[in-house]
């Protein structure tokens, strides 16, 4: 049977589900919650040896309903390395309760197989359910903290907002099987060309679009991120800020390159209008924020408007930045929230006011946020330059200027905030001044991010021959 | 290839900075002696490089070129010629300086304070050397964040306020730079970032687009230099900043965007250069006067040095928009010379500062009579930086404005009014602290230890033989500056 | 009445001519009817029972869509199922003060204008809309070809739906349980 | 031999590097370094002169600047000019170094005086050698810094800080035309040194306006109207430093530069009679302010500016050897003065002439010296000012400028007058305070009798009797016309004439009636009274004719100069302070307020869009869905 | 026969009225209610246009079953997030909801 067969190309995801139940299990049993931790890295590592093995170039699996190409897996490492990362926060992470610990990696491994799904789907309706599932587990995920009210009502919050727009996204998916007959991405492109600057073609895309927006957080589908930010756990909001995000802008370039938001003028003008609100109002907004998780949730959406600026240029060059932000993104953003969950950890405290002098208490932690935060500002010579870099590069090929002139101009506006942080870490003395300890684990994931961002940052050359190997 | 010597002068800072960070933040004696050491052989090595120049030789020295990201052709490439030796040797010689100042004046957090520092040493050398814009850019970025902490933690009272201004000031500025090296990139038929390639394509574009991008060059190179109204981070960031780092500030930072529109601008975006000659030349008028008025009524010591930084620059600015052989040298000979200059007269505010704790120009007078050494080396400072024949401030100015004058008369006559004004601010500053009857509240202050006067020693001979003896600094870059502008405007003036 | 009715719709033009038609109008015309009352009760019981018997009545268009199996899958899970939760989530967090207080927010004004704004997108879009349908009825779909299909096109999502369904549960069951400090 | 040349500065620069660096060890030996390394630059001067007789010129000492395949190479002038100029600077100012010692003795920074000194004596001597504007502009500017110095070396008093602070600034304005002046001159001939200035093309316009420019300097630097007013107040520096800087070397060096570059001059007639006409309103100006001067010290500067001005006068009818001649003969009798001046300030601690009389009997030698230098600067046949004098009145009115000439015969007899006056109020008559006064130390008189000696005999090396020595000497190479070398006897009688008059006038007043001076500050209320109650029929007739007129036009010019020309300098000064201050204001709120304003922009925009994010999610929704309907109208108007 | 449109109007309505609900209901759980009608409301188009189409594979159906087990899904984690905030703030209306803003 093909179906048996196809099953090897989804050997990972298998892998990431075996492990995922064995969590499950174990944890009922288990008292070193620590273990299941280690478990779950476990499965991911050999979900990511297994990959390169599990795909065939541009194969379709499951009645075209998935595809298994380079693009695919290099977001499924991508969420691998998210995974892994968040974890490794977790593990370190003492608000999530002990006795959840088996649930709380359960999910968080079945999370990673939905967004891993979502990447390699083919069909609107794959695509739909698995950004469903993904969500549905955020939610969950949010509210981990059950006693918290904060988290709660992030969840809610998220819950609420993520509900009405796939409502919107799946009404949008209905016309489109209504107008073309199918779901699969390239049947649609295929019949799309008559009709692409169509109003009837126009609202159903606008709709799928919209659900795609609130996963990448852009304006005006953004007001969920700063709440659901605040109240999440850290780890899980480290996890958020990068993974669903990171689905959403892969499903957008999947379509995309599926020609199915096609660049006309009014696709091109909406984006770029879209772009320049979401990273100018994430970083205003930004600017007089107090709560550092708030903050790095607007700084988040700011992001956003920077990699859409790829999306807009439509160029080659264009998509390999977008690709490069996500996953310098993806190191930067982890590592910054991990320094968050330490900080708090230990300050039990997110307000900036609160990190005054901690450079004094944990000099490891305060230097690493600091590269963190100036990669997040695209200060070379790290990793989120380089991101920065190729994306106004991409900008200035395709002759829009003005889209990045006010990138950069946004960029010195987001430095300010960034630098409150630091400002606040580093020139203001601290009320008590206790070293404190640090977590292994944690300790782990800050020096794996920290790494990264500065081998990204000095010698991209390995991404870059990578994503420049990416068979679209 | 040959010993890769422009790598070792801009990479070894940064390996003695992190250096530093393995030595225990205790052994405040090891970080010193290990910043001095590193220092004193980037000193060295900066000797050794002029030494060994061949100012005949208007090619790049010394160069090296390895590929560093193939995918966007970005390479590392390094090289010294005319324009950039003297600045070398002027950054060797003030970090040197300013660090053995740093290692009196700078009481708190040792450890981060020389890792900062010599990191950024790397940052301003590396910006004098790199020969690919990627790398220049990333040079130029690197000086930013040492030099936001520098000020930001062992800065003045309102030092958070000051760093982070710079630190916005300078960034808004680069990054319009940033969007102008990719205009460059993407419009050369070659697509390459380096800056000798670019010189063969850019020339070539239209005189729209070299508009556009050197107008983009500007915004980062104006906010460095500073140019008026670009300015106001500078009196900030200058007062704020703790001596050394002030030094490091007037003396090296503002030369970068001087040094961006001859290395970069200037031969890469020629006509656009000639377009703008004149709004140049009028910048340059209004940084001589404004930054000279401005001066004159300040009260603060160290403001008053830093606005007269504005003012000196603006001599710099004029030479450059003359487009003349001359103006050229004039430019580059005060960029030096003010780095020399300006960097003795804030180590001099230092001097005061330290004993009296206040820079307050009305509260001082007769401090000649208390500290005559002092006072000898504060008026010589002060007469070389008004421009006294003689002395090494005077040279500068007159062949800007002689190669100014040659180009536009009535801008650079007026211009020239900025010399009385000079003479005044810097006479007024001079009476309210030598001269007149001792304040009472100063009769404790003991006179400049050996310490400074070691640091100020260096500066003072430069200041006098260049004042007598010109040659000794133009011959190494006069056959780059005909160079120069021989690329530029097609023949010599 | 009914007649009469059905005399009215006649006289209005509308291609009113089969029992089909008929009930059409009148399953949707409840379910309209339903779906407001869902959201116009002050009561959230009220609300609740309202919503059941929209979704029945959307069984009720299921099934004139030929569409049996949804009709009843519809019924089992929504009616029975769904419903369920709901009541029961109402009648934990419910409070009889509740009752008494305003059960719409401030953005009411806005939020009609909106909807309506939408249903003349929605109109625009269906009039104008270059459906693939040439409008003619085909032969409807059998449960056998539905079950086939399934089991073997939609598998993969058939089984993420499966799985979404059990860590909805763990995850529901993990944040559900009683607290414990 | 003449290759020395260019050493001639560096001596008293190694004196300069010695007193500075070790003067606080070596204390008191820092004088004889100083006049030691003077001396020996006096005598390579001597070697200069002999080789230059030999016919040795100039030569190119070193390559200061070098682009554009132009060089600029700094040499030195070896000529009639330069080496009179050396001669007579090393001179006195060796001379006056000896007589520092004694003056200075009790000053607890000695050695820091003397090396000033010996800086000014380099930057004089380069001046003096250089064969090019740019080195003359650095020796210039190096004169005008030691003269700030040394005018505020009693820098305590505020007094003497403000008039350095004034004489560079006043200087400095001048000094900006030269400098410009310098870059014109540059532009048009692209050349800066003075060998390539008498070659020059007669018909062109910026010329004149290059020689205006650098005569601007001139202005500057020799004191003359209308940026005379440093000078006077230049004076509260120690006196040899008056002798010195302010009266024999650094103020003539402006009328040095019209003579160095006096071919650019000749050029234009124009620009001579600019010259004429500021040297002569300056000479008359000040030498009225001059008679009614009490301070010794002041008379003496304004006699300074008035002499100054009378050889500006003199190049500015044509004589270029007069103006020359003058400056030289002017050198030694008005160090001289100043010494002698500086010797009786010494002796009785008051610069106030009221306060002095009679001293004539208790320092002697200061006393005679004094009333030699009186005679020469008077004009008295034979001492040297008579010569000089003469000279120049003659050349005035050979060259046919009858106003300018009677302008320079008044302020002859100003000067005898205000001279006479001096020595009359000082040396003789009673004393009219007690006063210890004592004679001054031999390290003081000795110099006194040396340049009282140059100042009687000097003059006759350019007297008819030595067949004009010196006009022959110095004259011009390359001038258009021969000057006529021929005693005017017209000029010399009325030249004698008017020196004798001043001096009996003077005696008159001041000796036959010592109460005139408050007699006429008394006539300001009952003017006739007084003078009628006058015994004498010349007072009453001259006062009457004269000497109201005269005072009055001496206080009035006295009260323009303070009231309006030194006023409108301290208001333009006030005045740049004002708008330094106004300036500052606008770059601390404008300008940067623009900066911050955009801070603040951004703060508040930050804040009132965070209050968009209200916390509750139906708006949130509301928002988002607005979004989306936003994006439809604007497909729904343009997209089709 | 009726025709594909009057199903999608009745669809549409049924979709504004949900999202009416949805914007206006002060009850969480009014709220939830109100996104089911939504989700049946695309439901209902689904169906329709799988009738229309003739879709051999039933795609439409599929879609909506899954769908109607996705709503469920999504139900049971709205209700239990609905639950957890009552615990936690003893209220589930959703404009008292705001401790997070600005």
């Amino acid at each position: 049977m093909s179906i048996l067969a196809d099953l090897k190309f989804i050997l990972p995801e298998i892998i990431l589900l075996i492990c995922a139940l064995a969590v499950l299990f174990l944890g009922l049993f288990v008292k070193k919650k620590s273990i299941l931790g280690v478990l779950s890295l476990a499965g991911l590592i050999l979900a990511g040896l297994l990959l390169p093995q599990s795909y065939i170039s541009g194969t379709s699996i499951f009645f075209n309903i998935l595809v298994s190409d380079s693009f695919s897996e290099f977001f499924k490492y991508l969420f691998l390395l998210t995974a892994a990362i968040v974890i490794l926060i977790s593990i370190g992470y003492k608000r999530i309760l002990k006795e959840d610990r088996g649930e709380y990696y359960f999910l968080l491994l079945i999370l990673t197989i939905a967004m891993m799904l979502a990447v390699s789907s083919h069909n609107l309706l794959m695509i739909y359910i698995a950004i469903e599932a993904v969500s549905l587990l955020a939610y969950i995920l949010t509210a981990f903290r059950k006693n918290d009210l904060f988290s709660s009502e992030g969840a809610l919050k998220y819950f609420l907002f993520g509900s009405l727009t796939s409502a919107v996204m799946l009404y949008g998916i209905s016309f489109v099987y209504g107008l073309f007959g199918t779901l699969d991405l390239s049947t649609i492109s295929a019949s799309l060309n008559q009709a692409q600057n169509n109003f009837a073609v126009f609202v159903p895309l606008l709709f799928i679009f919209s659900g795609l927006s609130f996963k990448c957080a852009l304006v005006p589908f953004h007001m969920w991120v700063p709440d659901a930010y605040q109240g999440a756990p850290t780890p899980v909001t480290a996890l958020i800020s990068v993974g669903p995000k990171a689905v959403g802008f892969a499903v957008l370039l999947r379509i995309f390159l599926c020609d199915i938001f096609i660049s006309t003028d009014m696709w091109v003008c909406f984006v770029t209008a879209v772009s320049i609100f979401t990273m100018t109002l994430g970083n205003i907004i930004a600017i007089t924020q107090t709560n550092v998780k708030r903050l790095l949730g607007y700084s988040s959406i700011a992001q956003a408007g920077y990699i859409l600026i790829g999306f807009v240029v439509a160029t080659p060059l264009g998509i390999k930045a977008v690709l490069f932000y996500l996953f310098t993104y993806l190191f930067m953003n982890l590592g910054a929230f991990a320094c968050v969950a330490l900080i708090s950890e230990s300050i039990k405290s997110h307000d900036i006011e609160d990190y005054a002098g901690f450079y004094k208490r944990q000099p490891f932690t305060a230097f690493v946020f600091t590269v963190f935060l100036l990669s997040l500002a695209g200060i070379p010579p790290l990793g989120g330059f380089m991101a920065k870099f190729l994306v106004f590069a991409a900008a200035i090929e395709a002759r829009f200027i003005m889209l990045a002139v006010i990138g950069v101009i946004n960029s010195v506006v987001a430095l300010y905030y960034y630098v409150k942080i630091i400002r606040f870490m580093y020139l203001s003395e601290p009320k008590e001044t206790p070293i404190l300890p640090r977590p292994f684990a944690l300790n782990f994931a800050l020096v794996i991010a920290f790494v990264s961002i500065l081998v990204i940052g000095l010698w991209p050359c390995p991404v870059l021959n990578w994503i420049n190997g990416l068979q679209f | 290839m040959s010993f890769p010597i422009l790598s070792l002068l801009v990479f070894l800072p940064l390996l003695g900075s992190l250096v530093i960070l393995l030595i225990p933040k205790k052994k405040t004696g090891a970080i010193k002696a290990l910043a001095t050491v590193i220092t004193a052989a980037v000193f060295i090595i900066s000797i050794f490089l002029l030494i060994k120049f061949n100012y005949t030789n208007t090619n790049m020295q010394f160069e090296e070129r390895l590929t560093w990201i193939p995918q966007i052709n970005v390479s590392y490439h390094l090289g010294l010629d005319g324009l950039s030796i003297g600045l070398i040797f002027l950054t060797g010689l003030l970090s040197f300086l300013a660090c053995i100042s740093s290692c009196r004046d700078i009481h708190i957090r040792h450890k981060e304070y020389f890792f900062l520092y010599l990191m950024l040493i790397t940052g301003m050398l590396g910006t004098f050397v790199a020969l690919d814009l990627f790398l220049f850019y990333v040079f130029w970025e690197l000086v930013l964040v040492p030099m936001y902490f520098l000020i930001g933690i062992w800065g003045g009272a309102r030092k958070e306020y000051a760093a982070m201004k710079f630190f916005l000031y300078t960034l808004a500025g680069s990054v319009f730079m940033l969007l102008g090296i990719l205009a460059l990139y993407f419009n050369s038929p070659v697509r390459t970032f380096d800056i000798l390639e670019l010189a063969k394509y850019a020339p070539a574009f239209t005189l729209g687009l070299q508009i556009l991008i050197f107008l983009a060059f500007y915004f980062g190179f104006a906010v460095k230099v500073p140019i008026f109204p670009f300015h106001t981070w500078l009196p900030d960031a200058h007062v704020e900043a703790p001596t050394p780092i002030s030094v490091i500030l007037a003396g090296v930072l503002l030369k970068m965007g001087a040094y961006g529109f001859l290395r970069i601008s200037f031969p890469l975006l020629k006509d656009a250069a000639h377009y703008f000659a004149f709004p140049l030349a009028v910048l340059g008028a209004v940084n001589i006067l404004y930054g000279a008025f401005v001066a004159m009524a300040q009260t603060d010591f160290k403001k008053m040095v830093a606005y007269s930084s504005v003012s000196h620059m603006g001599f710099v600015l004029l030479g450059m928009a003359s487009f003349t052989v001359t103006g050229f040298n004039g430019a580059i000979l005060q960029m030096f010379n003010h780095g020399i200059i300006t960097g003795a007269m804030f180590l001099l505010v230092g001097v005061i500062y330290s004993r009296a704790h206040t820079r307050d120009l009305d509260k001082f007078g007769g401090l000649g009579v208390k500290m005559p050494v002092y006072a000898g080396f504060l008026s010589l400072f002060t007469f070389a930086s008004l421009g006294l024949p003689g002395l090494s401030g005077f040279v500068g100015e007159f062949l800007s404005l002689l190669g100014g004058y040659y180009t536009f008369k009535t801008v650079t006559i007026i211009s020239a009014l900025g010399l009385v004004i000079t003479a005044g601010y810097f006479l007024y500053m001079l009476q309210r602290m030598l001269l007149g009857s001792l304040n009472e509240k100063w009769a404790g202050l003991s006179d400049i230890s050996k310490v400074e006067i070691f640091t100020l020693v260096p500066l003072m001979i430069i200041t006098v033989v260049i004042g007598v003896y010109p040659l000794s600094i133009l011959k190494y870059q006069s056959a780059a500056v005909i160079d120069l502008i021989t690329k530029i405007s097609g023949v010599i003036q | 009445m009914l007649n009469s009715l059905i005399q009215q719709l006649n006289n209005s033009g509308l291609p009113l001519n089969s029992f089909a038609q008929l009930s059409f109008y009148f399953i949707a015309g409840l379910t309209c009817l339903f779906a407001f009352l869902v959201v116009a009760s002050r009561n959230v019981f009220h609300s609740a029972v309202f919503l059941a018997l929209t979704l029945l009545s959307v069984s009720g268009i299921y099934l004139l869509l030929d569409a049996q199996f949804l009709a009843v899958v519809q019924i089992i899970i929504y009616v029975g199922a769904i419903m369920i939760l709901f009541v029961f989530c109402i009648m934990l967090t419910s409070r009889i003060s509740d009752k008494a207080i305003r059960q719409v927010n401030q953005q009411v004004l806005f939020s009609l204008t909106l909807a309506l704004i939408f249903l003349a997108i929605f109109y625009i879009l269906i009039i104008k809309s270059p459906w693939l349908s040439s409008g003619a009825e085909i032969e409807p779909l059998s449960l056998k070809e539905l079950g086939r299909s399934l089991f073997s096109k939609y598998v993969l999502p058939f089984e993420v739906i499966s799985l979404v369904l059990l860590a909805v549960m763990v995850g529901a069951i993990a944040i559900g349980k009683a607290r414990k400090e | 031999m003449v290759k020395f040349t260019h050493l001639i500065p560096v001596f008293p620069f190694i004196a300069f590097l010695i007193n500075i660096f070790f003067g606080r060890k070596i204390k008191k030996v820092s004088a004889l370094v100083s006049i030691l390394f003077s001396t020996v630059s006096f005598l390579v001067s001597i070697f200069t002169f002999i080789g230059f007789l030999n016919g040795e010129g100039s030569y190119v000492v070193y390559r200061f600047l070098s682009f554009n395949n132009t060089a600029l190479d700094f040499g030195v002038t070896v000529d009639a000019l330069s080496c009179m100029m050396l001669l007579v600077v090393t001179c006195v100012g060796t001379l006056i170094q000896v007589y520092s010692i004694g003056y200075m003795e009790k000053d607890p920074r000695f050695s820091r005086f003397f090396a000033y000194l010996s800086l000014f004596m380099t930057s004089m001597l380069s001046l003096i050698i250089a064969d090019n504007l740019l080195m003359f502009y650095m020796g210039w500017e190096g004169v005008g810094l030691c003269s700030y110095l040394l005018i505020s070396f009693w820098f305590e008093k505020m007094s003497a800080a403000r008039a350095g602070m004034k004489a560079f600034i006043t200087t400095r304005i001048g000094d900006t035309g030269f400098f410009i002046g310098i870059l014109l001159l540059y532009f048009i001939t692209g050349s800066v040194y003075f060998k390539d200035l008498s070659a020059l093309d007669t018909q062109n316009n910026l010329f004149y306006i290059a020689a205006l420019l650098i005569f601007c300097g001139a202005i500057g630097k020799s004191a003359q109207f209308p940026l005379h007013t440093w000078l006077p107040d230049a004076m509260e520096g120690p006196t040899p430093v008056s002798a010195l800087i302010h009266a024999a070397t650094m103020v003539a060096a402006g009328v040095y530069l019209v003579a160095r570059t006096y071919s650019l001059f000749m050029l234009n007639e124009a620009s001579l009679a600019v010259v004429g006409v500021i040297g002569a309103i300056t000479a008359l100006m000040a030498a009225s302010i001059a008679t009614v001067t009490n301070d010794i010290k002041r008379v003496l500067a304004y006699s300074t500016i008035s002499q100054l001005g009378l050889m500006m006068l003199g190049l500015g009818v044509g004589g270029y050897s007069a103006g020359t001649f003058h400056l030289m003969t002017h050198a030694f009798f008005k160090a001289l003065l100043f010494l002698c001046a500086g010797s009786v300030i010494h002796g009785v601690q008051t610069q106030d002439l009221l306060k002095m009389g009679g001293l004539f009997k208790k320092m002697k030698a200061t006393s005679i010296t004094f009333v030699i230098a009186a005679l020469a600067i008077a004009g008295v046949p034979p001492f040297s000012g008579f010569w000089s004098k003469d000279e120049i009145l003659a050349e005035a009115l050979n060259n046919g400028h009858p106003v300018l000439f009677s302008a320079a015969l008044l302020t002859s007899l100003l000067t005898s007058f205000y001279m006479f006056r001096l020595i009359f109020l000082a040396l003789f008559g009673r004393p009219r305070s007690e006063l210890h006064a004592h004679e001054s130390p031999k390290v003081m008189t000795i110099p006194l009798g040396i340049l009282a000696f140059f100042s009687i005999f000097i003059g006759l090396l350019g007297s008819p009797f030595t067949h004009h020595a010196f006009q022959n000497f110095i004259a011009m190479p390359g001038l258009h016309h021969q000057e006529e070398i021929a005693v005017n006897y017209l000029a010399m009688g009325l030249s004698i004439l008017v020196a004798f008059l001043g001096i009996a006038l003077s005696y008159l007043f001041y000796i036959r009636n010592n109460k005139i001076l408050a007699e006429s500050v008394r006539a300001k209320f009952k003017p006739l009274y007084n003078l009628i109650s006058n015994k004498y029929y010349f007072d009453e007739i001259y006062d009457f004719l004269f000497v109201k007129p005269a005072l009055r036009l001496a206080r009035i010019s006295s009260g323009f100069d303070s009231g309006v020309v030194d006023r409108a300098v301290n208001l333009a000064a006030s005045q740049t302070i004002v708008l330094s201050k106004i300036q500052a204001w606008f770059d601390r709120y404008i300008v940067d307020g623009l900066v911050n304003l955009v801070g603040i922009v951004f703060q508040v925009s930050s804040g009132a869009l965070r209050r968009m994010q209200t916390g509750l999610i139906q708006n949130y929704l509301l928002v988002a869905f607005f979004g989306i309907i936003l994006v439809i109208i604007f497909k729904l108007i343009g997209g089709n | 026969m009726i025709p594909q449109s009057h199903f999608l109007i009745l669809s549409a309505i049924i979709f504004c009225i949900g999202l009416f609900g949805a914007l206006t209901r002060r009850n969480a759980i009014g709220i939830l209610m109100s996104i089911e009608l939504m989700i049946n409301a695309a439901n209902i188009n689904l169906v329709t246009f799988n009738k229309f189409l003739g879709s051999p594979d039933g795609l439409g159906q599929v879609f909506a079953l899954f769908e109607i087990a996705l709503a469920a899904a999504a139900c049971v984690v709205g209700l239990t997030l609905v639950i957890s905030i009552y615990r936690n703030a003893k209220t589930i209306f959703i404009d008292k909801i705001n401790l997070m803003k600005w």
